[in-house]
């Protein structure tokens, strides 16, 4: 036995839920696939024009990521609260901060990041510029990160509250839009040749903003949950 | 055959990149469709065998007869 | 919380404890003092606030009761709901335990459920255990623990006979050790170690 | 005939059938996909408005037509195993969707692949290419299903249900894609009309789908072999099996 | 105590799910604002040209409906799993295929069907020309009632795997996208001048179909999953 | 399930119940005739097969298991889990209860509510209730019901002393009435009435 470091803390607590969310090796597929089908709706319901397509990929892209992003969230701390794990967490000596950052960063390793990865792919089924994509991608990383924390701070408040599904949509959907209106402008500067730098930047300082305060939020909505 | 030489065959009029690739792509799933059960089975089967050899030759937990 | 028993060996106060609940007083007046080597067992019927009692004792409320805690010392709390995952297996349940306690050895793991009686289970995904197999698995860090205060809410809930015995034995052993124990049970405990009784409708220990 | 029905419902008279029937099956297999394909490539004349790159019709047709009719394959046997609770239809059943999967994936890869020499992208919203699509995600739907399942008699029970509903609603798809593509009428890509292909490339085509279809039925009963083991791993045949060292 | 006949009991469970669905007065308003945010997105991500936001509206106003759906349907069984209702459920003497229509039916009113009678608002946020908008609400009002059920069936078959989320979107994602062909299909058919009468006739149809079939499927998978 | 009791008063029949699970035969061979006034516990250790017997005796495991049962009454089966909605007030819980087993008025309802002690928190949201009173919410069910046959799964689970004495008059009144009860228990039954046991391990009764 050996006392556990924060480092080591949260390390294993990243592995418990990256284990819990892709029990098997298949699983990895399912957020992938989960994508592509998201995105297969669209042309269904817009219309399989390719011109109009490639105009909307940025945007539909990006309303895929938020609404994954949003599906998701809700259910970051929901087991954890049902099964008395959560308790558990807030006992430990370790900083909330921390954990709740490591709970965040497995449910975006699951979501923003694959998603992130893979939308060079669906940008060329959805007929985007090949030129767009290094920032489609890398607005998509940063900005699916920003939604994940913000995404944490609803359903921290909301778990405990046993219905969480819709209201954790109203508390922190206006919370995403500007990410969604840099995220989706960066594509569009640089399909207009325009460079994606500034957006790209704006994007990366709300991150850093994110990450520095919404962990302390997040900790404080748990605290709240639970004593509930 | 069609195409003059070997080389030819792998040029295909600048199309060869395409349709070899897509040969080869299905080349690689077919042999993982045949080579990924068989290998399941014989994996399983020399699991078995293990088991039987450690358990001294007995059978053990043969439940029934067939 | 590396909170330390103090000089007189004390590791849990709690003074002028109250709590209303839904227009009911559950309790008011509690003082609690545990020291080192301490069994205390709450007592009182369904709904007369142990639960309450101990989440405010374990700092997991902190808002709506009157009065004050101080804890001395790390405490390892298992309540009413087992923090265990069923699409882990005990073992990785253990491993990962999100109470960040220590980082256990996987030796110390396996002889943890062994002494649980989850011998052979180790590996089977926890949905598949049975009621009191999936509760045994929480039971599992009360060989691993090195906290000197335990608080158990129905610890014995689903344990079979021999199980409760087992556990009446690792409390003994706890308390011989120094340690000190806080839990409510509707059966009787026993262990052979004074036992100290807090009634939650008077507010006494005896 | 209820016998003989009975004796498909039987592991170790399956397994050994099986055995058999692939020791002539396979090679043939092989041999008809080689021949096909090195006839289709090499001994045709090219399609005179796409060059050579027509060439990968003689995988991408095959896995396209294959694709589908495996999915019918899967339902029946889901239908036979909650109507009639018989195990092995399970095994075939579940043996199914990772092949018929794969054969998907090669459609959609070829056929995308087709697409960039022909009409110069890799991906269009075609309905065909779409409901091909579509199957994919119901291939693989299945897939996770099962694996989902802790208990594998009970996933196939679950994966039964999903693919009978899913025949239901195959047709559906596949005609609902086709209104909506003809609704849109983009009209600018067409595939070429497979009506007026020259006996010269129908024939190695024609090898190629029936070589395509001997493929799926190797890999269904190697599938189901090793399936029927690991099912089967406490009854003494298997164990028997085991001890002799050998699978055949 | 009189024998409780199925009528009887479907009404109480309608009754239930309902009340469960809407504990207070308040949250009869979260579904209607998600749909209302979500809207707000497109704009947004799209970019808020007028003209070709008009003429994606029905689009989008389907791909939202279906996604709310898709975000409501994995938890139509879930909590009656958990906690142990399902099982008494199926011990009950009432024929199941009735008790698994109300469970639809309740998760349909709280979401297709208010969508529904709220969708010509959400036609003029985007622009929809009041021609098209008896066609969107009849649509939305046939089509989500068939999403519903066949939900239905996904949420059954997952209930029992506690990992839900995205397995369930896998499974019914592909049967959810005829509905949106057919749906969205209605509305531009209005907006070309066109009937929009076939359309709908054959949303009735795969409405009748699902009635019909939908609840054995989901009977069956409730049994498998309560059988885990 | 309209099933009328035979003639012999038989509710409940199983012959050669064998279940295997995870590699484990659990039970095998066991024969189980419940006729009315029969008192049943099943005993084991954790992890024995109790709940698993009583789901497949229940018709609630239909795949996996060897043997037949046949059921010729109708069956209150209480498991587990207490069906019991955290959203819902008591009252509502039994008044709209999913097993449908019946139309109970408003008053049956609080008399059963006041009988298992929950007499003012009837119209408490019942996640707000402790962890006795929640279970108890269901066990009211056992006022209300007219089914003959009871298979219960650990009834007293969290239940305090007297709630337990209350259960039991409870289930004697059940079986004085020509009711009978199948159950599971790690705590002794105190029912003035013949108990007979089912072992597990031996599938015999006694
Ligand atoms: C990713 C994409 C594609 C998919 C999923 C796909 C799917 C299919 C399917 C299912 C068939 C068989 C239909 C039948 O026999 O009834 C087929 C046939 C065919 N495909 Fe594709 N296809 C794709 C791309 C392409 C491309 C890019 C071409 C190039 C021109 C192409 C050319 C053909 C031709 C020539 C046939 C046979 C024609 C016929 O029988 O009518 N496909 N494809
Ligand atoms: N969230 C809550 N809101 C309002 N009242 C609550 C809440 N939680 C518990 N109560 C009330 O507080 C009282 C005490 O609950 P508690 O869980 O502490 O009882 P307990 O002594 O642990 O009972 P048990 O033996 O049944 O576990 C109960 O009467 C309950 O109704
Ligand atoms: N879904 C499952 N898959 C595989 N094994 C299972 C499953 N459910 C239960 N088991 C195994 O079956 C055995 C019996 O479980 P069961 O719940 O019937 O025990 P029990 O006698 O009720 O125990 P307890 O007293 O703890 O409630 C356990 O060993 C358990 O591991
Ligand atoms: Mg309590
Ligand atoms: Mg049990």
């Amino acid at each position: 036995m050996r006392v556990a470091g924060s480092a080591a803390f949260c390390a294993r607590l990243l592995r418990r839920q990256l284990v819990l969310g892709l029990r098997r090796p298949v699983e990895i597929g399912n957020p992938l696939l989960f994508f592509a089908m998201v995105i297969a709706l669209f042309p269904l319901g817009l219309g399989p024009a390719p011109d109009t397509l490639a105009a909307f990929a940025p945007g539909i892209l990006w309303i895929v990521a938020l609404l994954s992003n949003l599906l998701t969230s809700e259910g970051v701390f929901r087991s954890d609260f049902e099964d008395g794990s959560l308790e558990q967490l807030l006992l430990a000596p370790q900083p909330l901060y921390l954990s709740v950052l490591a709970y965040v960063l497995a449910q975006w390793l699951l979501t923003g990041f694959l998603l992130g990865l893979l939308s060079p792919l669906f940008a060329l089924m959805l007929g985007l510029e090949t030129g767009a994509i290094p920032a489609l991608a890398s607005s998509l990383l940063l900005g699916t990160a920003v939604l994940s924390l913000v995404g944490g701070i609803g359903a921290a408040l909301t778990v405990g509250l046993r219905r969480g599904g819709m209201l954790i949509s109203l508390l922190i959907l206006p919370f995403y839009m500007p990410v969604l209106i840099f995220g989706s402008g960066a594509v569009q500067a640089a399909l207009a040749g325009a460079p994606a730098g500034p957006y790209l930047a704006l994007l990366g300082a709300m991150l850093c903003l994110a990450v520095a305060l919404a962990p302390f939020a997040i900790a404080a909505g748990l605290r709240i949950s639970v004593d509930a | 055959m069609y195409f003059e030489s070997m080389a030819a065959a792998l040029q295909m009029e600048g199309h060869g990149a395409f349709v070899w690739s897509a040969y080869l792509i299905t080349l690689g799933a077919i042999v993982l469709i045949l080579y990924a059960p068989r290998r399941r089975e014989k994996r399983f089967l020399r699991q078995l065998e293990g088991q039987i050899r450690r358990s001294g030759g007995k059978v053990p937990g043969a439940a029934k007869e067939v | 919380m590396g909170a330390q028993p103090t000089p007189g060996g004390l590791l849990l106060e709690a003074e002028g404890l109250g709590l209303e609940r839904g227009g009911r007083q559950l309790f008011s007046g509690i003082d609690l003092r545990v020291g080192q080597g301490d069994l205390v067992q709450i007592e009182g019927a369904n709904g007369a606030g142990k639960t309450s009692l101990l989440r405010i004792l374990a700092g997991l409320s902190r808002y709506g009761f009157s009065g004050a805690v101080s804890r001395h010392a790390p405490q390892l709390f298992l309540g009413h709901h087992s923090a265990v995952k069923g699409l882990l297996t005990p073992r990785e349940n253990l491993a990962w335990h999100i109470a960040g306690e220590a980082e256990f050895s996987a030796d110390e793991i396996d002889q943890a459920l062994a002494a649980v009686g989850l011998y052979g289970y180790e590996d089977v995904p926890s949905h598949a255990l049975s009621a009191g197999q999936h509760r045994r698995v929480n039971l599992a860090r009360l060989y691993l623990s090195r906290a000197p205060l335990w608080l158990l809410d129905e610890p014995f809930t689903a344990i079979d006979r021999s199980g409760v015995a087992d556990l009446e034995a690792r409390l003994a052993l706890h308390l011989a050790g120094g340690g000190s124990v806080l839990l409510t049970s509707h059966q009787l405990v026993a262990v052979p170690h004074p036992l100290l009784r807090l009634d939650l409708a008077t507010g006494l220990l005896q | 005939m209820w016998s003989l029905f009975h004796k498909f419902g039987s592991p170790p008279w399956l397994y050994r059938l099986s055995g058999s029937i692939l020791r002539w099956l396979l090679p043939i297999t092989v041999i008809a996909l080689v021949a096909g394909a090195v006839w289709g490539v090499l001994f045709t004349p090219p399609d005179f408005r796409q060059g050579n790159s027509y060439r990968i019709i003689y995988i991408h047709v095959p896995a396209a037509v294959v694709a589908l009719a495996g999915y019918y394959v899967m339902a029946i046997a889901g239908a036979v195993s909650l109507i009639w609770r018989m195990k092995m239809a399970d095994v075939a059943m579940r043996a199914c969707a990772p092949i018929g999967a794969a054969l998907t994936f090669i459609a959609l890869v070829t056929g995308s692949i087709w697409g960039k020499p022909t009409w110069g992208t890799w991906w269009v919203w075609d309905a065909r290419i779409t409901s091909m699509l579509i199957l994919f995600f119901l291939y693989l739907g299945v897939v996770a299903l099962y694996e989902a399942y802790e208990n594998k008699e009970l996933a196939a029970k679950a994966c039964a249900v999903l693919s009978l509903v899913g025949t239901v609603n195959i047709p559906i798809i596949y005609k609902s894609v086709d209104w909506w593509y003809s609704l849109h009428q983009p009209a600018s890509i067409k595939f070429t009309g497979g009506t007026t292909i020259d006996p010269s490339m129908l024939y190695p085509l024609l090898l190629m789908i029936v070589a395509f279809y001997a493929l799926f039925t190797c890999a269904l009963l190697l599938n189901m072999r090793a399936e029927i083991l690991q099912r089967e791993q406490r009854t003494a045949w298997v164990r028997r099996l085991a001890a002799a060292g050998e699978s055949d």
